[in-house]
């Protein structure tokens, strides 16, 4: 008897706090099966459901497809943690040839990794859009929809460099170990380094993403490297974690912060002079255009195998601007 | 006697360890690591979040259990709460934490001490409910900027030279190893610990005091949870991060066996310490942070080595009188 | 038949998963599908073959908290040494000894110098987590091998190469635990290890063998990985510990030691993934589904451990019956 | 005393064994000849079960020579042991309750298919343990698992066990502790047949009727010391006490009877998991004990009352209180104490101190603002240490490493403690030597003096005999029979407990 009420007790909790959530998210639970018979099935898989980034890619996806008449599904690894993501990921991608997908819009989590999974889908001749992060054999997608992580890195670290007067010390926090996004961006940083023969890189960890870690790390670096002048971030999480570790030190605008993606926290540190630059990826047009792409592909169009995404260097001028020209 | 004086040994051995970590860290690196600077940001600031999450992991070790869902409820509270601290209403926001907390305490609890669930599988499960639900209901839009007043919890200091999440946690700290140590309610969490069955027979409220550990849990996390939001200015799933490793790891290396009913909340802090201490260290060399959990790993490995160690010097000393 | 099952002492795992796939078939459209079904085996593979080293430890009456580790370990090291030009039945060949020598160091912590198999077993974790990202330098380390890629991505007679190993592996396991002596040496170890003991089985040198073998087949499910995605990243086996675990306390064997069997992990497997490909075909969005696949565990686990309660019970009467 | 050489099957000499801080045997020698029992005797501690242990293979000597069927033998582990055909019937039960009866016979021994090695035949397992269950005379099918057995069933098995492959010596540690008398007997029958067999048997054991119904010879053992061998037939017992406790034990049952009280406890047609329709009265200053054969349903009584299992019917009052649904808090609560058999387990928290151990019933009566209080405490554990006279240095030594006896007292002392009124004591000396035991009969008597009321479950029959004020017998589950002081006689009891009540009335 004890147990059974304990059970319900227990549940119950659960149902209500789980009722208590679902209505932030009832739009995402629709599911736009209903016209599913006339219309193509384009399936987006991202990696992952809980950065900023990724959503709006989502949306962009999802306005995409209401606008141009196609049935988008957007899929996202339900763990969230590397590797097991990318697992995950290849089974997603799987379960497209299960549900004959028409075309599949792939933002891989690991380039190497997906590869396999996606000559499955090649022989079961799904069409791939390649969206964001490159895989790495580009026999396996039609098209590449996205801006050059690199690219973005150089840029971004450039514009830091310039800001700190060509010259200083700078830290470079990486995103997660083996994230292909974090590889990338760091390479184009060290490569804008290269061109600055006074810009000196005295230290290079990771903080996973995470804005809690960013913040521990630095506040450790600034202990041996007092005199450092700016700090390369590979997304805005981690800038806006080094701001919080910078302001701690007391040393907020002595220290420039640049960081990755341009989301809304981070433009509001940008106006308030915390973050120094940061780079738009348009994720929201990165979205669009994938399923516009995709759909180009269906209709036997002919397609670029290049959509370059704009990517724009955002700061204190074009913050409050620069999302107008979509 | 022989408990006690055991307890002591195995607990200054950890002290040792952690004393050698620091020392060696302040001779290789005196100028960065060895200021009052750097030793301050890690004991108060950064320590303290894995030590408050540490405890409530030690508490459940100690009743003989284990708490996989601390993180990911600290997580959801955190979230919940979020939009309340940002309006400045702190009362509803703390309502909503510890209610999350305890919400998920009283789930864990009922279902190890009623239902009688392993306390990890009925953990996991519970850390898959929690961090699920933050998913939803962050759904990527995360919540920046807190009010000044809200932050101060963390950054500001009422006594010189003591940060308030420093004072916070020394209360917490000073309210569990009182509860656990001094009281009758502590003596049958360690009984617990030691014979479950035991306790029953003595007439000791078995379940309640089951029930009532992983509510403590519950409202640590919560607890964390609204320090991390002070602490980051933002509300972010990320934080969950290895906190749950972490606060494994410290209990372990704090010397409290998963056989349960041993040691106690110092040596948390203790194992705590040392890893923070181990990461912090790192990251002042700059050695790659792949590094890291390695490191972590082998001062697990080298503290159980040395614990045998002791134990069999404690018996060759021969101060345990055997009756047949 | 009937009985055989209820021997199984896995029947509510069994019901739960058969429960479920009709569910699925009913609501989730394109789930009633051959090819559908062949992906969720072929998903299960890798976690199912780590499972089954975890299933040992337990069946002792321990746990082996570095299969996840190791799993990671085995994938970069195939890459690696493939990578490197080394022959592909070498790199095989090492990646499992390399198993088997965590696994000894493992055993031999544990059982000979009796060490607490927590603490060991969380140090060896970190230790070989760590140490793989560091010989992987952090990053996925992609390889290109013809055999390698047709062990995770061929097939034979149609069905795919790691299903057939894996499929191997069980029956291999399963005719061990029920048939050999080394199978009778687990379960009575798992039963009480001084009964054992006294009643001539090599404890110590039977618990070491079950780690190794735990070892052993961590990298089994390792190099598959490294076959199915032609890569080896160092971070691929962070969830195995901990899914494994469930897997098989989901399949009903407990951590009493001496219950259950690779059959229950099996279904413990098989739930997990039926859970996660129904989920997602049925397009419950993956915020939803972390919260969902815990909600459903925690039923089944709550309702089979009632049930169990129940028979226990019955048992006690029948013994007083069957008197008079 | 004579002995023929050839007949010699183990001899040993100077046998030394040292444990961390203690010196267990000190020069000990013993031989033992074939189709002979030899009882080996002494108080828990006395060394006996180190001897059998180093005989076994457990331990290793640190002193002294073994010679064994006319070799010098020194095994190192049970397995060597097992191969020269010594195999040894543990005290506490060594078997597997997951695994069936013929599997755990066979347990580490188990029978290999010819051909590939490695591979065990269950069927041979099965078919040769029925043929041995028979061939002793249990009536047990070999494919039951062993949790489902009694208590009684269960040491049977490992009686079967011990003898599952060629025995030249079989090493009884207290095997009958847990057997009724009916048991006893078949257990006795199964030695004899080892005798003429020409197997040895070395015998341990605490009940003195034992060794003149079986034993040939007997040993006697104090504090790790040879003290003497002397002949079983001739001997007698009371000389035998006293080698063995070192002083003259003057009267084993020591009662004197004061006039009940009111009743504390009662019970009304108690029915439960395995008994039914159950009625005891005991009144203050009684001792009142629930007789019958193992697994008749008196511990399951007496855990029902206690609130440790669950009641289908009936009433329970304390003090003429009625308790619904007792569970153990209100039990404590309400003056009731219950020690129960398996004190390691179930009575005692090994790793601390006795002290803890003594206010673990009653915390919040003592430290009633709910902060412990170190001294109070160890007043407390002092204070109990003197009264019952428990052997150790100080209060403050963990309770794991007591005796036997010493355990029993610091669980009574546990509940005395809680001022409770109404104790059961279920078999209160099991495992407990001659000098503990009439310690413990003291103590009871003296209980009952201050006006407790104590319900006894016991299997030794002299013990109920002895100091009992009331017998209630049990059959299956029921209460067959009530007996007072007055007319106690084992015959009666035995009566009560195997016909049943049906002749009786008849």
């Amino acid at each position: 008897m004890k147990k059974i009420f304990a059970l319900l007790i227990t549940l119950t909790f659960l149902v209500t706090t789980l009722a208590a959530c679902s209505g932030s998210t009832s739009k995402d639970a629709a599911n736009p099966k209903e016209e599913a018979t006339k219309q193509k099935e384009i399936v987006v898989i991202l990696k992952n459901n809980t950065a900023p980034f990724f959503i709006s890619v989502a949306e962009g996806a999802k306005a995409a497809g209401e606008e141009l008449g196609a049935n988008v599904t957007v899929k996202t690894p339900v763990e969230t943690a590397e590797g097991s993501g990318n697992e995950q990921q290849i089974q997603l991608a799987e379960e497209t040839i299960v549900s004959k997908a028409d075309c599949v819009v792939m933002c891989p989590v690991d380039s190497q990794a997906i590869i396999p999974v996606m000559k499955q889908l090649k022989d079961a001749n799904i069409p791939v859009v390649n969206l964001n992060t490159r895989i790495s054999d580009n026999t396996m997608y039609k098209t590449f929809v996205g801006l050059e992580n690199y690219n973005q890195g150089y840029d971004t670290a450039k514009a830091l460099f310039e800001g700190m007067g060509k010259k200083g010390k700078i830290f470079i926090i990486e995103g997660s170990t083996g994230a292909q996004t974090s590889i990338d961006r760091v390479k184009g940083a060290l490569a804008a380094v290269e061109e600055y023969p006074d810009i000196q890189v005295v230290a290079q960890q990771s903080a996973n993403y995470s804005r809690a870690e960013a913040m521990n790390v630095v506040q450790n670096l600034l202990q041996s490297y007092p005199d450092v002048n700016g700090i390369f971030c590979c997304n805005d999480e981690m800038a806006l974690g080094s701001v919080e570790a910078v302001d701690a030190a007391g040393k907020t605008g002595s220290i420039l912060i640049s960081g990755q993606d341009a989301n809304d926290d981070a433009c509001a540190a940008i106006r308030e002079g915390k973050i120094y630059v940061t780079s738009f990826g348009n994720p929201y047009m990165q979205g669009y255009t994938s399923v516009q792409a995709a759909i180009d592909l269906l209709g036997d169009k002919e397609v670029k195998d290049f959509y370059e995404v704009q990517t724009l260097v955002v700061d204190k001028k074009n913050v409050d601007t620069f999302k107008d020209k979509k | 006697m022989l408990t006690k004086k055991q307890n002591l040994i195995d607990l200054l051995s950890r002290v040792a360890i952690l004393v050698v970590v620091v020392a060696v860290l302040a001779i290789i690196k005196t100028e960065s690591f060895w200021t009052v600077e750097n030793i301050r940001q890690v004991v108060f600031q950064q320590a303290p979040y894995t030590i408050l999450m540490a405890f409530g992991m030690s508490l459940a070790i100690i009743s003989k259990g284990i708490d996989i869902s601390m993180a990911s409820v600290m997580v959801l509270s955190s979230y919940l709460s979020a939009k309340f601290f940002q309006q400045g209403n702190y009362i509803l926001g703390i309502l909503v934490a510890a209610g999350i907390g305890v919400g998920f305490g009283i789930s864990n609890g009922l279902l190890i001490s009623k239902i009688k669930i392993e306390p990890y599988i009925a953990t996991f499960s519970i850390d898959f409910i929690a961090l699920g639900l933050a998913y939803v209901v962050c759904n990527g839009k995360y919540i920046y900027g807190f009010p000044a007043g809200f932050r101060s919890l963390t950054n500001g200091s009422l006594i010189f030279g003591f940060p308030n999440i420093a004072l916070i946690t020394m209360a917490v700290f000073v309210l569990l190893y009182i509860l656990t140590r001094k009281t009758t309610y502590g003596r049958g969490l360690y009984s617990i610990g030691h014979n479950k069955e035991v306790a029953r027979l003595s007439g000791m409220k078995v379940d309640q005091i089951l029930l009532s550990v992983y509510v403590i849990n519950g409202v640590l996390a919560a607890l964390t949870g609204v320090l991390y939001l002070s602490r980051l200015n933002a509300a972010d799933p990320s934080i969950k991060g290895s906190l749950t490793m972490d606060s494994i790891a410290a209990a372990l290396i704090g010397g409290i066996p998963f056989g349960g009913g041993k040691g106690s909340v110092l040596n948390t802090v203790v194992g705590a310490l040392i890893i923070i201490f181990i990461r912090n260290g790192m990251n002042i060399m700059n050695i790659s942070t792949n590094w890291q959990s390695a490191v972590v790993g082998f001062v697990i490995l080298f503290s159980i080595l040395y614990e045998i160690l002791l134990k069999k010097l404690m018996i060759a000393l021969g101060k345990k009188k055997e009756y047949m | 038949m009937l009985k055989r099952i209820k021997k199984l002492d896995v029947s509510g795992v069994a019901v739960g998963d058969i429960v479920l796939f009709l569910f699925f078939c009913v609501a989730a459209e394109n789930f009633l599908n051959g090819y559908n079904f062949i992906l969720i085996l072929r998903n299960s593979c890798t976690l199912l073959v780590a499972s089954i080293g975890m299933t040992l430890a337990i069946l002792v009456s321990q746990i082996d908290l570095s299969v996840g580790s190791v799993v990671s370990m085995s994938a970069v090291m195939v890459a690696i040494l493939n990578n490197a030009g080394c022959p592909l039945i070498l790199t095989i060949l090492a990646t499992l000894a390399m198993g088997a020598l965590v696994g000894l160091i493992n055993g031999i912590l544990i059982s000979k110098f009796k060490l607490d198999f927590w603490v060991v077993t969380f140090s060896t974790m970190s230790i070989m987590a760590g140490l793989a990202l560091v010989i992987a330098d952090g990053a996925t380390v992609s390889t290109q091998n013809e055999v390698l890629d047709f062990i995770g991505n061929g097939k034979i007679l149609g069905v795919y190469t790691v299903i057939w190993i894996t499929a191997l592996v069980c029956a291999i396991m399963i005719l061990v635990l029920k048939k050999t002596k080394f199978g009778y040496n687990v379960y009575s170890i798992g039963g009480s290890a001084t009964v054992a003991g006294v009643s001539g089985v090599k404890v110590v040198k039977n618990r070491t063998m079950v780690y190794v073998l735990s070892g052993i087949f961590s990298a089994i499910s390792g190099i598959m990985i490294a076959g199915m995605t032609n890569s080896g990243s160092p971070t691929v086996g962070n969830e195995y510990t901990f899914s494994a675990m469930a897997a098989v306390v989901i399949g009903g064997t407990s951590f009493d030691g001496g219950k259950g069997g690779i059959v229950g992990t099996i279904c413990g497997t098989l739930l997990l993934k039926i859970l996660a490909s129904g989920l997602s075909l049925m397009g419950i969005p993956s915020t939803w589904q972390k919260a969902t696949i815990g909600i459903v565990i925690l039923v089944l686990i709550i309702t089979d451990v009632v049930s169990e309660k129940r028979k226990n019970i019955k048992g006690l009467r029948r013994v007083y019956q069957d008197v008079d | 005393m004579a002995m023929n050489e050839e007949n010699v099957i183990l001899k040993m000499t100077g046998i030394t064994k040292r444990f961390p801080g203690t010196l267990a045997l000190d020069n000990v020698h013993m031989t033992c000849e074939k189709g002979k029992v030899h009882v080996l005797l002494g108080e828990n501690g006395a060394g006996k079960s180190t001897l059998v242990k180093i005989i076994s293979g457990e331990y290793t000597r640190d002193a002294g020579t073994i010679w064994y069927d006319g070799k010098e033998v020194n095994f190192t582990d049970v397995r060597q042991a097992m191969a020269a055909g010594i195999s040894m019937i543990h005290q506490e039960l060594s078997l597997l309750p997951e695994r069936t009866i013929a599997q755990n016979i066979y347990l580490g021994h188990e029978p290999m298919k010819k051909g590939l090695n490695a591979v065990i035949d269950y069927k041979k397992m099965v078919r040769d343990s029925r043929e041995l269950l028979e061939k002793l005379g249990v009536d047990l099918d070999p494919n039951i698992q062993i949790k489902k057995l009694s208590i009684a069933q269960k040491q049977m098995v490992e009686v079967v066990k011990a003898l599952s492959f060629d025995v030249k010596l079989v090493i009884m540690d207290e095997p009958t502790s847990s057997l009724a008398s009916r048991e006893i007997e078949k257990l006795f029958e199964i030695v004899r047949k080892l005798k003429k067999d020409g197997v040895a048997i070395i015998y341990i054991s605490h009940r003195m009727d034992e060794i003149k119904c079986i034993g040939d010879c007997v040993t006697i053992m104090r504090d790790g010391q040879y003290i003497d061998t002397v002949d079983a037939a001739t001997v007698d017992l009371d000389v035998l006490i006293s080698m063995m406790v070192g002083r003259k034990i003057e009267k084993m049952y020591e009662r004197n009877y004061c006039k009940p009280g009111e009743v504390v406890f009662e019970t009304e047609n108690l029915t439960g998991l395995r008994f039914r329709n159950v009625n005891i009265k005991v009144r203050a200053g009684e001792i009142v004990s629930l007789s019958g054969l193992v697994g008749a349903g008196r511990t399951e009584i007496a855990k029902a009352v206690f609130g440790y299992d669950p009641i289908d019917s009936g009433k329970v009052r304390l003090m003429g209180k009625e308790i619904k649904r007792p569970v153990p808090i209100k039990s404590v609560a309400n003056g009731m104490g219950f020690l129960p058999e398996d004190r390691k387990n179930e009575g005692l928290i090994l790793p601390m101190t006795i002290s803890e151990n003594m206010v673990s019933a009653c915390l919040k009566k003592i430290f009633r603002n709910g902060f412990l209080n170190a001294r109070k405490e160890c007043e407390i554990g002092e204070k109990y240490v003197e009264y019952l006279k428990i052997s150790t240095p100080s209060a403050e030594k963990t309770v794991g490493e007591l005796s036997g006896g010493n355990q029993q007292k610091v669980v009574i002392g546990k509940w005395l403690e809680t001022g409770c009124k109404f104790l059961i004591f279920d078999e209160p000396t099991r495992g407990i030597d001659v000098g503990a035991k009439s310690e413990i009969y003291k103590l009871l008597d003296s209980l009952t003096k201050e006006g407790y009321g104590i319900l006894m479950i016991s299997s030794e029959m002299n013990e109920v005999i002895g100091i009992s004020d009331r017998v209630y017998v049990m059959k299956e589950g029921e209460i067959t029979g009530e007996l007072n002081r007055g007319d106690l006689t084992q015959e009666r009891i035995m009566h009560y407990a195997i016909e049943g009540k049906e002749r009786i009335n008849a």
